[in-house]
C-alpha cells in the first residue's frame, strides 16, 4: 500500500459543520474525507490515507492541551509514515491548530508532517519552523494546487528522498541553513555575481544578512509636561505575590497593574517573575526595574504630565515573538483608550 | 607583468630510482627527497608516503598543501623570501606539476588539524582527494615549542615542494597559459570602457598557528599593500595557518587562487581586473580599523569600480569583512563577498558573528558545522587518534572500527572561502 | 513588543542594558542602562545616589520621547 | 596622556608573562565579566572571538580593555554581546583527552597566549600603558 497517511482536518472540512460546530471534539475516522479525496487521487497508489482525524476549530483552540494529547494518541495508533494538517487557507484557528498538531506529530511521535496555509495566517509565523509549509492562497480557491504541492512533498517525505528548497517545493522557509553542492566554483559564482552588479542586474545572494522588521519611529512627543507616560515593562515588574502568576519565562499572559496610590516600589508592594536574571535587586526594589518613584514625583513637580495609572508587564525571556506581538496589540488598544501619549519600555 | 603558466599534467606518482617525470607520471628518489625535506636540525625523523584519487586512504592531520612548482624563466623563485631571495616574482615562465602535490602531516600542536580522505563521503568535500598526493611526515626532536614545530613543518612542504618542482623544469609542458596585468595606468587603458574590478584579498593573520606570509613577511606585520595578481602562482602568499582546516587557504590554494584565476577569466570581456589588495584579519580593533581604512582607500586609489572580498577564517575575521564592505561600499564601489557560515549543527543559528544591511552580495561556501561521517579507511597516514582534538572533531568523532564523525571543519578545504569548491548553503 | 506598541502611533522609548538585542528588535529611541539584573539602578550605590542615577536615566529617557528621529538612535 | 589598558583572562599563561585581571571560570565567565565592565564604561582593544578555535574547543580567553570615554561605548557592547550569542550556539564537548590533557590544555593555552601578545604588541605602547588592576 505504500506510504501510510494520516490527515488531520477541521469539522467544516469533514462536513460536520460550520462555526455552530467548531466545538466538536476529536475524532478519528477510517480513510479519507473532504480535502483527503484530492490528496489520494494525487496520491495515486504511491501512498494511502489510512484514517483522518477531524476536530473543531474552537475545540482545538480552547482545549489545547487536551486535544494535542487525545489526537497525538489516534495518530500514534496508526503509526504512519508522514502525517498532514489541512491546508487551512487563510482560516486562522485552523492554522494555528494544523500547527500546533504538526509541531506536537514532529516532537513527540518523530513523524515528518506538512500542513499549508496562507502566509499570513498566525498559524504560520508560529509553527513554520516545525513543520513542512505549504505556501497557499488566502482562499479554498486555491484548493487543486496546494493539495498537489501537499501530496508531492509527503511522498517525497515518505519515502526519504531529499527535499528541495523552498521555492522549490513550495513551502515556507524555515530558517535552516542547509549545504548544497552547485554546479560552479564558489570562485566563478563570485565572480559571475560581480558582473551582475556591475550591470545593475538582480542578484541573488547566498546567504541573506540578517535585516529586521523596522516600524518608522512614531511622532515625538511635544512637550513631555503635557504628556501622558505609561510604564511597560519585559523584566517582569509585578506586585508582591505575582497574583497573575506570570511565568518566569516563555510567558503566556502580561499583567496590567495599578500604581494609583504607590509613590515607592518597595520589597512590600513589589517583586519581578523574570527567571533570566538574578532576581535579588529587583526584589530589593523594583524600581530598579521601572521607575515608579521617579516619575511619581516628577509627575508631582509637572516635569511630565501625568503618569498612566496602570503599569503593563511580562517576561521576555523566552517568549514567543507572537505572544509578545499579541500582548503588544492589547496593551495598544489600552494605552489608545486612555490617552497616552509616550511609553517608556524597560527590559532586563 | 606577464606570467606564462606551463601545466604538466601528472597521472601517477611513485617511488623510484630517479626523480623525473617520465610520461606523465611523476618518480620519486624516496631518499633524496626525504633528505631534502628533513634537512633541518630541528627535524629527528621525516617520512613520506603515496596517497592517490580513489584508494581508501585518509591522511590525518594535513597541515598544508604545497604544489610542486618550478621558475624556468624570469626573475626569482617559487615561495620568494622563504626558498629563494626577495625578487618580485609573477613573470617569466613557470613549470607545474599539475595534479601532483606535497601534503604535510604531524603534530603540530595537540589538535590541528585537517582530514584528507582519497575516497568515499569525505573525498566530495576536499580537493586534494583528487591530487596525487606526496605526503609528508615530520618529527621534530623533542623539546621544540609549538610555534617552532609549526615552522618546522612548514617549511619542510616547501623545500619538498621546491624539490618535486625541479622535476618538471627541463619538461615539456602539456598545454601554457598566460596572464598578464600591466602597470596600473596601462592597464586602466587597455580596456577604457570596462569597468574596474579588484580582488580584495583577506589573509589569516592573527598570532601562532593563524599566520599568513607574504614574501615571506608575517602578514600581520603589513599595511595593506598591492599585488599583481600573478604574483600569487609563484608563491609570493603561503599558509602558516592550521587551526581551522575547512576554511583556511593551504599554500596550495594560494598558488592555484580560485578569485584570481576566474576575475582572468572575464578580464578584458566583462571588466578591468586591476589587481589584488592584501589586508589582513588582526587581533586588535585598531588594527582592524586600519586595515580596513588602508584597504578601502587603496582600492579607491587605484579606482575600482567593483570589488571581491574574501574572508579567511571565521568569529572574528566577520567583523573584518563587515567593515571592509561598509567602508568599501561608502566610497561608492560595488562589493561581492565569500565567506563561509558556522550556523550550527541544526544549521538553524546566526552564521556570523556580525553582518551589515549593505552586504547584499554574499557567496558562501557552506556551512562549517554540519556534520559528515566518514567511513573507515584501509590505510591511515599519520594519527587517526587526533579525531577528537582537531577543530571540528570531539570526544566520540573516532569510533572504534576507525570511522570518524566529525563536523564538516575538520575536512581541509570543505568551506573554502575563496570558493575553491563547489560546496554552498541555502535557507532551507 | 517595542514595535508593535510604536506601530500604534506612539512614541516609545525602550530602556534596556542590551542595545543589540534592543535594535534587533526594532527599538528606534534607546536607552542603555546599567546592567541586567538593575537596568535602572546600582546595588552599589547609596540610596541617594542611585535615585540620582535613576533620575538622570528617566530625564534621558523622557528627553528622547521629545526628540525627533528618522532612524534608529541610541541616546 | 597614554590611555591605561588592562587584561582579563582565564589563562594561567597569560598571567605569568603580563600583569592581567584573573577571571577563574569557563570562557562564558571572561566573557561576562567583559560585559559588565563594558557596561562600567570600559572599552575592548581586542577581538573577544580571536582566534578559530570555536569557543568551547577551548575555554581559554584573553581580552583586552581600556579606559573608556565616560560614555559607555557602544561598540564594544556589540562585540561583546555578539560574542557571548556566539559563544552560545557552538555545542559544548566533552573534552576529556585522558593522558593527553594536559599537553593538549597547555597548546591551547599557549595559543590564547600568542594571539594575545599579538594584539598586546599592535596596540602601540605609545598610545596604552599595560597596567594590572583589580576591579
Amino acid at each position: 500500500m505504500g506510504i501510510k497517511i494520516v490527515h488531520y482536518i477541521n469539522q467544516f472540512y469533514g462536513g460536520i459543520g460550520g462555526e455552530d460546530k467548531a466545538d466538536y471534539a476529536p475524532e478519528k475516522i477510517s480513510g479519507v474525507k473532504g480535502p483527503g479525496m484530492g490528496l489520494q487521487a494525487a496520491f495515486g497508489d504511491k501512498a494511502t490515507i489510512s484514517s483522518t482525524i477531524i476536530c473543531g476549530d474552537s475545540y482545538f483552540n480552547e482545549n489545547i492541551d487536551v486535544a494535542t494529547g487525545v489526537i497525538l494518541e489516534m495518530i500514534k495508533e496508526e503509526n504512519p509514515d508522514v502525517f498532514i494538517a489541512g491546508p487551512a487557507f487563510n482560516a486562522g484557528r485552523y492554522g494555528v491548530a494544523c500547527g500546533a498538531v504538526c509541531k506536537a506529530v514532529s516532537e513527540s511521535l518523530n513523524i515528518p508532517v506538512v500542513t499549508g496555509m496562507y502566509i499570513e495566517n498566525p498559524g504560520a509565523d508560529m509553527y513554520k519552523k516545525n513543520a513542512y509549509m505549504i505556501e497557499t492562497t488566502n482562499s479554498a480557491a486555491g484548493m487543486k494546487d496546494a493539495l498537489a504541492k501537499v501530496a508531492a512533498l509527503a511522498l517525497k517525505l515518505g519515502s526519504g528522498e531529499a527535499i528541495g528548497t523552498p521555492e522549490l517545493e513550495g513551502y515556507m522557509a524555515r530558517g535552516v541553513r542547509r549545504n548544497i553542492f552547485c554546479e560552479d566554483r564558489g570562485a566563478k559564482r563570485a565572480v559571475d555575481m560581480l558582473v551582475q552588479k556591475l550591470k545593475g542586474e538582480k542578484i541573488t545572494t547566498e546567504y541573506p544578512m540578517p535585516t529586521f522588521d523596522r516600524v518608522d519611529p512614531a511622532e515625538p512627543v511635544k512637550d513631555v509636561r503635557k504628556a501622558k507616560i505609561a510604564i511597560v515593562s519585559s523584566g517582569g515588574p509585578v506586585p508582591k505575590g505575582n497574583p497573575d502568576h506570570i511565568e518566569s519565562s516563555s510567558a503566556s499572559k502580561f499583567g496590567k497593574y495599578s500604581i494609583a496610590g504607590i509613590d515607592d516600589l518597595t520589597p512590600e508592594n513589589g517583586e519581578t517573575a523574570h527567571g533570566g536574571y538574578d532576581p535579588v535587586y529587583a526584589n530589593q526594589d523594583l524600581d530598579r526595574v521601572i521607575p515608579v518613584d521617579i516619575l511619581k514625583e516628577m509627575e508631582k513637580s509637572g516635569e511630565i504630565g501625568s503618569l498612566h495609572d496602570f503599569y503593563y508587564s511580562t517576561v521576555g525571556n523566552g517568549t514567543s515573538v507572537n505572544n509578545s506581538k499579541k500582548f503588544a496589540a492589547e496593551i495598544a488598544k489600552d494605552l489608545l483608550a486612555a490617552n497616552v501619549d509616550a511609553v517608556i519600555l524597560t527590559s532586563t | 607583468m606577464q606570467l606564462k603558466i606551463g601545466n604538466i599534467y601528472i597521472k601517477d606518482v611513485q617511488f623510484a630510482s630517479t626523480t623525473e617525470v617520465k610520461d606523465g607520471v611523476l618518480h620519486l628518489n624516496k631518499d633524496e627527497f626525504l633528505a631534502v625535506a628533513g634537512d633541518d636540525e630541528r627535524i629527528a625523523s621525516v617520512d613520506v608516503y603515496l596517497a592517490k584519487p580513489g584508494e581508501e586512504t585518509r591522511i590525518i592531520p594535513v597541515k598544508d598543501v604545497i604544489e610542486p612548482r618550478v621558475k624556468v624563466e624570469g626573475d626569482g623563485g617559487i615561495f620568494p623570501g622563504f626558498m629563494c631571495g626577495v625578487e618580485q616574482v609573477g613573470s617569466g615562465t613557470t613549470h607545474v606539476l599539475k595534479g601532483a602535490a606535497i601534503v604535510t602531516t604531524g603534530r603540530i600542536v595537540g589538535f590541528q588539524e585537517g582530514i584528507v580522505d582519497m575516497s568515499g563521503p569525505g573525498a566530495e568535500y576536499t580537493p586534494f582527494s583528487k591530487t596525487y598526493n606526496i605526503v609528508l611526515k615530520v618529527e621534530p626532536i623533542d623539546g621544540i615549542l609549538q610555534h617552532e614545530h609549526e615552522e618546522i613543518v612548514r617549511l619542510a612542504g616547501f623545500r619538498a615542494g621546491i624539490y618535486v618542482g625541479k622535476a618538471g623544469k627541463d619538461v615539456t609542458p602539456d598545454d601554457y597559459k598566460t596572464f598578464e596585468t600591466k602597470p596600473l595606468v596601462q592597464q586602466i587603458n587597455e580596456y577604457p570602457d570596462l569597468p574596474k574590478v579588484v580582488y580584495v584579498y583577506m589573509l589569516q593573520t592573527q598570532g601562532l598557528l593563524h599566520d599568513t606570509y607574504v614574501y615571506g613577511v608575517d602578514a600581520k606585520k603589513i599595511i595593506p599593500t598591492f599585488l599583481y595578481p600573478t604574483e600569487v602562482f609563484d608563491g609570493a602568499v603561503v599558509s602558516g595557518n592550521c587551526v581551522s582546516a575547512c576554511d583556511k587557504n593551504p599554500s596550495y590554494v594560494h598558488m592555484n587562487h580560485p578569485v584570481i584565476e576566474e576575475l582572468y577569466a572575464k578580464h578584458g570581456k566583462e571588466f578591468n581586473f586591476l589587481g589584488c589588495v592584501v589586508t589582513n584579519e588582526n587581533v586588535t580593533l585598531m588594527d582592524k580599523e586600519r586595515s580596513s581604512n588602508m584597504t578601502a582607500k587603496l582600492v579607491e586609489f587605484i579606482g575600482a569600480d567593483a570589488v571581491i572580498i574574501s574572508e579567511e577564517g571565521f568569529g572574528n575575521p566577520d567583523a573584518d569583512l563587515v567593515m571592509n564592505c561598509n567602508k568599501i561600499t561608502k566610497k561608492g564601489i560595488k562589493t561581492v563577498l565569500i565567506t563561509d557560515e558556522y550556523a550550527g549543527q541544526d544549521g538553524a543559528s546566526q552564521s556570523l558573528a556580525d553582518s551589515t544591511p549593505v552586504g547584499d552580495a554574499v557567496v558562501t561556501g557552506g556551512n562549517a558545522n554540519e556534520i559528515i561521517k566518514l567511513p573507515v579507511m584501509k590505510t591511515v597516514i599519520g594519527y587517526p587518534e587526533v579525531a577528537e582534538v582537531i577543530a571540528g572533531g570531539f570526544q566520540g568523532s573516532l569510533a572504534s572500527d576507525g570511522s570518524i564523525i566529525v563536523e564538516l571543519q575538520a575536512i581541509t578545504g570543505a568551506t573554502s572561502e575563496v570558493g575553491y569548491g563547489k560546496l554552498s548553503a541555502r535557507t532551507y | 513588543m517595542v514595535k508593535e506598541i510604536e506601530r500604534a502611533g506612539f512614541p516609545v522609548v525602550h530602556m534596556c542594558t542590551v542595545v543589540p538585542i534592543s535594535l534587533t528588535v526594532g527599538a528606534n529611541r534607546i536607552i542603555p542602562t546599567v546592567a541586567i539584573p538593575y537596568p535602572l539602578g546600582n546595588p552599589a550605590l547609596t540610596a541617594v545616589d542611585e535615585k540620582e542615577l535613576r533620575r538622570k536615566l528617566v530625564k534621558k529617557a523622557l528627553k528622547a520621547l521629545e526628540t525627533p528621529v528618522t532612524e534608529q538612535t541610541v541616546f | 596622556m597614554r590611555k591605561k589598558i588592562f587584561i582579563v583572562t582565564n589563562n594561567k599563561l597569560v598571567l605569568m608573562e603580563y600583569p592581567a585581571l584573573e577571571i577563574t571560570g569557563d570562557l562564558d565567565s571572561v566573557f561576562l565579566k567583559v560585559r559588565d565592565l563594558v557596561h562600567e564604561g570600559y572599552v575592548i582593544l581586542t577581538h573577544p572571538l580571536s582566534g578559530s578555535v570555536k569557543p568551547h574547543e577551548t575555554e581559554f580567553k584573553s581580552i583586552v580593555l581600556g579606559e573608556g570615554e565616560g560614555e559607555m561605548d557602544y561598540a564594544s557592547l556589540q562585540l561583546i554581546e555578539n560574542a557571548i550569542i556566539t559563544s552560545a550556539k557552538f555545542r559544548r564537548p566533552n573534552r576529556d583527552y585522558g593522558k593527553d590533557n594536559e599537553r593538549i590544555k597547555n597548546d591551547f593555552m599557549t595559543i590564547d597566549f600568542s594571539l594575545l601578545k599579538t594584539g598586546v604588541e599592535g596596540l602601540g605602547s605609545t598610545l596604552y600603558k599595560l597596567v594590572k588592576v583589580d576591579i
